[in-house]
């Protein structure tokens, strides 16, 4: 019935859809697309308006996608559990783009191995995957949460707070895990490499929206896995694409390229419909919820870890089934994978 | 009828007019937050006062069990610190500064310059630098306090202090004053009562900047805690913490006020009727 | 001998003229009025005096010696206005002449230093009319009881000599007679050497032993900087008779 | 010897005393920056000026390939119209507020305290607010600006027409003067200057919050490109963009004191040569 | 027939009494003198007169109507200080009476009026003696300037009665003599009702030509504020020479 699909897609598409990104390697494919015309070529295609908008603080862009001022935004699975889905947002994870391995890194300033880590002030980004990463390093090494001290520090600061004296251990993301790891005394103790899996990265979209617009999501998923493809490309115009989104996120070629290798990208939505189904996901997400539980992310009234439903493919669910939040759908991701957007 | 300009409020009048307002608002907050409760009981943007009760209850009644401490008065204590030594060294600097600059030409005319273009430097833009030279504790957030309210304080004192009649300047030396004497005993005691003045114009923004330099890097603190909990949208937190906030300022431009008035009487004249 | 001599004093504000070859001894004990048009360089003379200005060319003695180029102690000063500390009381504004004569260091007077200060600035106070406002700030005192204290503040130095500019200029006519009086007596009490600026030409030819009137000697309209004044006329009055207004005054300082 | 209080230097010697700090900090910079780079040729912290002219040298001088934009005058125009509109609100705002609260008793009974509470929240603390209720565009800048700036000038225009002496008003009403006449022909005109005074000393926290908002939210603006580049420390960027806000800082304060001077003479006595 | 009368008008502050029982009728074209001590109400007289207090008992009648209870133009007022625009020249001054009657929107007349305004403006300053200042800016203008440009400002609406608040308080003993002459004559020229206060009791005896004093009838030192002032003396001042003062005022205005 494509007569009725387009009717529908004709109705909202007065409204214009904001799709919210912030800089990290994973994500500089949203606004190469929209440098590139990617982004226009699907909207036209799908009849629908999609603005793409740069937000420069990432936990600002969440709140503004739980607000409803965003329809889709930029997000890792544990923000998306702990900000939208804890807040009530019914929250769909429209495609997995990648898993962080080695993008998020735990450094040390004079020390050699993780468990010089103890009784350190370590700064991160409270509440975040770093903090994630750090409950993660701690257990391999035998350490508990309250070994350490850990100081809130914003993002875009970590690299400065790392040159101060009293800084002696930090657990950034990418790009700045680059630049720390290049000051002299650095040494990176743990990563996100030994965790494969556990920290996501992608877009999620309320699902009020993707339900009442399809063709949105659909739209979405093309732009994203047309310009995957395009920059994984070994040739000029796979590398005049790395090369945009190098510029985009603030550095050249080769630091991008760098931080592409620490990111394991689903440039093929095969790949990426694999590791939605997969076990492993559920696994996955049931560790990162259960510290998000004890770190007290679900919220005031979250009684237990079971509070929030996970919803993953094939109706399996974590968590409460009547409160399902966060839905991993990997229908659009199929459809990728078919060749049928 | 008189005219509007000529109209006088009665004393409680004066009292229900300036309440009016405040209430409106509140109230009209209320309505807002009813009607979104009811449709999306999990709401976080406009919390009911059930909610911020709740919030305030976890906030300022019950330890952290991490910490052991009550968070809000751990927080308070924390930020009161900081802002308490900013503050007190920008006062310490400015009475030093803004005497000599508005008294010793030779100092104005080296100073007086920097001071003025340090004055206009948004101090927020320097805040990375401020973070590499003093690091990350609490060193670069007084500094950062201290940076922004000093040069305007200083700038004003300095002016306030070069309007000082020559004829009293005069007046002192044929009195036997020496340069010391003057600073001392005629500048510096018309330069107090200025000084306050100008610290209750600073306060606001020395709460700004504490507030910028807590949300980026801290563990404990007002500014630290509004920023940590913003990623939940709690606002029934939020909302508590800015009016605690809002509470200290007044205080404290209160309590400022009344020392001027107490220990500076001279410098107050009898209020004007109108 | 002579006290305070302006050796051809003149001085210059870039090219224009404000004092020339301003020639004047000042005898110990003199009562000298000074008087003459706004702008005539009144005040700029008493600064001269005072050593808040320095002349251009030319000297000043006091003695024989050259004027010290700076204000001090040796040399009170009442203005019209701004005359007294605001911060101060009464007896404050008295007891600093003291405290800084005194203490060099903290400008306050201790121990039994401080209650004889304080002695001598109330019996100082008392002699003015100001017993009943020891603790009285200056805002809460009259523009004429302002004065008084102003007069109590530099004569507690015991300056040799007073310079007074406009002293009563902004006092109702009541209040400026008593204040005619009060001046007199100290005058006499102190044995003060007075230079005093007014605008009042009865009052100059009522209080002085002596007027000096400053005006240009020449005008040039087009040019009017090219010229500075200098002590045009100089009457002594040494009976009571000559102290009537001399006609060719009255057009001098005549109303704007 | 001179007491140092009546020391004063000659004019020429006045411009030299006042670089001579400013020079000397320069010199300082420049002195640590290449003992530094000596030392660590990578180093981002102290760039040399080499470093920083090649950093001008992009920001200013070559279009960004995605906007085709040059990115210093893509940001400054950014950051200078929502600073425009903002201030110009703002302005706008603190005439009518100002006025109508010093000049009609009703208007000050009731406004009066609402604006004098508002104006000691530190606006900074409201910011997660304000990007929820005005989004993520030029709405919320230009609020957080006017929200920071429009209590604290209300408040003072406020006082100031207050201050306009009753004769003053009583003898408008008796030359015929309705309420709108005292208004806008006594009271006005008289505003007028010290707004522009107001506005002087608003223009440095209006640059402030206008930096705290493009940090959070935004795509281009000074205040974005400071904290986009923070996160490789670029200082080869950072500095030239602060010393670039300054300027722009520091005209804006020339123009508005030179437009009082020139507009409204009458308010502005001979400068007092001590 | 009477103009103005006040019939028996208290002024009460709470328990404070200003004024008690002031019964008192002006003719047209008095000029009425108002003397007594400083806090006797005579500042607080002249606000009733002008509208901008209202009696707190009695009634205030002109020309056997009640008084308008807000200041209007038939009543022109010149106080001591502020009774000019800062921020408006000499001319502007003058002419705002008239922009006001003949612009209620924007406050400014244009074209043709606008010149008639400026021209009658200008005359008005002539007459007072500011027809070199049209441009000037009051601060750049002295005391006496000052005081003239406000009579100008006052009389170019015409008003019936002028209130003058201690007019010529502030001035120098020259200007003042000067000013003396000029209100006499705008007085007859204009045909005026003028109520004046003054401090000078001889200004008051030489202006007037009827001198009213305030003061308390009962003074009780226990408590100052339980009895208010009222209109002790009335010297009606017919021929020259009742003009002496009268020795039982002497004693009422002393200086402080
Ligand atoms: N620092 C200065 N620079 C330039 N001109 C000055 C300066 N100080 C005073 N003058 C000028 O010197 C002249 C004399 O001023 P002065 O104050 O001595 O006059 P005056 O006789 O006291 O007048 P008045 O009676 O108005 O007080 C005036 O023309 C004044 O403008
Ligand atoms: N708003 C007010 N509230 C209370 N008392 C007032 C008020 N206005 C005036 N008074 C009092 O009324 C009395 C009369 O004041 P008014 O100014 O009329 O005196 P005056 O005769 O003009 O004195 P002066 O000669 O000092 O000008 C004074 O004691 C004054 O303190
Ligand atoms: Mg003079
Ligand atoms: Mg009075």
């Amino acid at each position: 019935s494509p007569k009725t699909e387009t009717k529908t897609a004709a109705a909202p598409a007065a409204k214009t859809y904001t799709v919210g990104w912030t800089i990290y390697a994973g994500w500089m494919p949203w606004p190469y697309a929209e440098q590139a015309g990617i982004v226009k070529k699907w909207s036209d295609k799908y009849g629908v308006d999609i603005k793409v908008v740069q937000i420069n603080d990432y936990v600002e862009s969440l709140n503004q996608f739980t607000a409803g001022k965003l329809d889709a935004v930029t997000s890792t699975n544990m923000d998306a559990l702990t900000i939208p889905a804890a807040a009530g947002k019914d929250t769909t994870f429209l495609m997995i783009g990648d898993y962080s391995n080695g993008n998020d890194g735990i450094v040390l300033k004079g020390g050699a191995t993780l468990a010089d880590i103890k009784g350190r002030p370590v700064n991160l980004v409270e509440n975040s995957v770093s903090h994630y990463l750090l409950a993660r390093g701690l257990e391999s090494a035998g350490l508990k949460m309250t070994d350490v001290k850990v100081v809130n520090t914003s993002d875009a600061d970590i690299v400065a707070a790392f040159g101060a004296p009293e800084t002696k251990a930090v657990v950034p993301w990418n790009p700045q895990l680059t630049e720390i790891k290049k000051m002299p005394g650095a040494k990176q103790v743990f990563d996100s490499s030994k965790i494969p899996g556990e920290i996501l990265d992608g877009l999620i979209i309320s699902t009020e929206v993707a339900k009442a617009n399809p063709n949105l999501a659909k739209a979405l998923a093309g732009i994203w896995y047309e310009t995957t493809m395009l920059m994984n490309q070994q040739d000029a115009a796979g590398q005049a694409a790395r090369e945009a989104m190098a510029k985009l996120s603030g550095t050249d070629l080769a630091g991008y390229e760098s931080q592409l290798k620490t990111t394991y990208l689903y440039y093929d939505p095969k790949a990426a419909l694999a590791a939605t189904a997969s076990p492993d996901l559920v696994a996955a997400n049931d560790k990162v919820r259960k510290f998000s539980f004890t770190a007290g992310l679900f919220g005031q009234g979250a009684k237990s870890v079971d509070d929030i439903g996970i919803e993953f493919p094939g109706g399996k669910v974590l968590g409460d089934p009547k409160n399902v939040k966060l839905r991993f759908d990997p229908t659009y991701v199929q459809m990728a994978a078919d060749g049928k957007l | 009828m008189r005219r509007l300009l000529n109209a006088r409020p009665r004393v409680g009048g004066r009292l229900l007019l300036g309440l009016l307002p405040i209430l409106a608002l509140v109230l009209l907050y209320l309505v807002v937050a009813t009607a979104r409760h009811t449709e999306n009981p999990r709401d976080k943007i406009t919390p009911i006062p059930a909610a911020m009760a709740a919030g305030i209850q976890t906030m300022a009644f019950e330890a952290d069990p991490r910490t052991g401490e009550v968070p809000l008065v751990a927080d308070t204590k924390a930020s009161l610190q900081r802002l308490g030594v900013a503050v007190g060294l920008a006062a310490a600097t400015t009475l030093v500064l803004g005497l000599t600059i508005g008294l010793l030409p030779y100092v104005r005319a080296s100073l007086g310059p920097l001071v003025a273009t340090i004055s206009v430097i948004p101090p927020i833009a320097v805040l990375p630098i401020l973070f590499i030279v003093f690091g990350l504790g609490e060193t670069s957030k007084i500094v950062l306090i201290f940076v922004g309210i000093t040069p305007v304080m200083v700038r004003d004192l300095a002016t306030h202090v070069a309007a000082i009649p020559e004829e009293q300047i005069v007046k002192a030396q044929t009195l036997g004053a020496s340069t010391w004497l003057t600073l001392l005993r005629v500048a510096l005691p018309q330069a107090l009562p200025r000084l306050i003045d100008s610290l209750r114009l600073s306060l606001c923004p020395a709460w700004v900047y504490l507030i910028s330099a807590e949300a980026i890097a801290s563990d404990v603190g007002l500014g630290y805690r509004i920023f940590l909990v913003r990623r939940y949208l709690a606002m029934d937190i939020i909302l508590p913490y800015v009016v605690w906030i809002s509470l200290l300022a007044v205080i404290m431009d209160l309590a400022l006020q009344a020392w001027s008035r107490t220990s500076f009487a001279w410098a107050h004249p009898p209020r004007n009727a109108r | 001998m002579s006290k305070l001599a302006f050796r051809n004093v003149w001085v210059e504000y870039g090219s224009k003229i404000v004092l020339e070859k301003v020639d004047l001894e000042v005898a110990d004990g003199a009562f000298v009025s000074i008087i003459g048009p706004s702008g005539a360089g009144k005040s700029t003379f008493l600064r001269l005096a005072l050593g808040q200005e320095a002349p251009t060319r030319g000297a000043i003695l006091l003695d024989g010696e050259p004027l010290s180029p700076e204000p001090g102690p040796d040399r009170g000063v009442v203005f019209q206005r701004y005359s007294v500390f605001p911060h101060m009381n009464a007896l404050d504004n008295v007891t600093f002449g003291l405290d800084c004569a005194g203490s060099p260091l903290r400008g306050r007077l201790g121990g039994k230093a401080r209650k004889q200060a304080r002695e001598a600035a109330k019996a100082l106070l008392a002699r003015v009319g100001l017993e009943h406002n020891f603790k009285t700030y200056p805002r809460a005192l009259s523009g004429g009881m302002q004065q008084r204290l102003a007069l109590a503040q530099a004569l507690i130095t015991r300056p040799r000599i007073l310079l007074l500019d406009e002293p009563f200029g902004a006092l109702d006519p009541g209040v400026r007679l008593d204040m005619h009086a009060l001046i007199t007596e100290l005058w006499t009490e102190h044995k003060l050497t007075i230079l005093m600026v007014t605008h009042d030409i009865k009052e100059a030819f009522k209080l002085g032993t002596r007027v000096v009137a400053f005006d240009k000697r020449r005008h040039d309209p087009q040019a009017p900087h090219r010229y500075g004044s200098t002590a045009v006329y100089d009457f002594p009055l040494d009976d009571k008779k000559s102290r009537a207004v001399p006609p060719v005054l009255k057009a001098l300082v005549s109303a704007p």
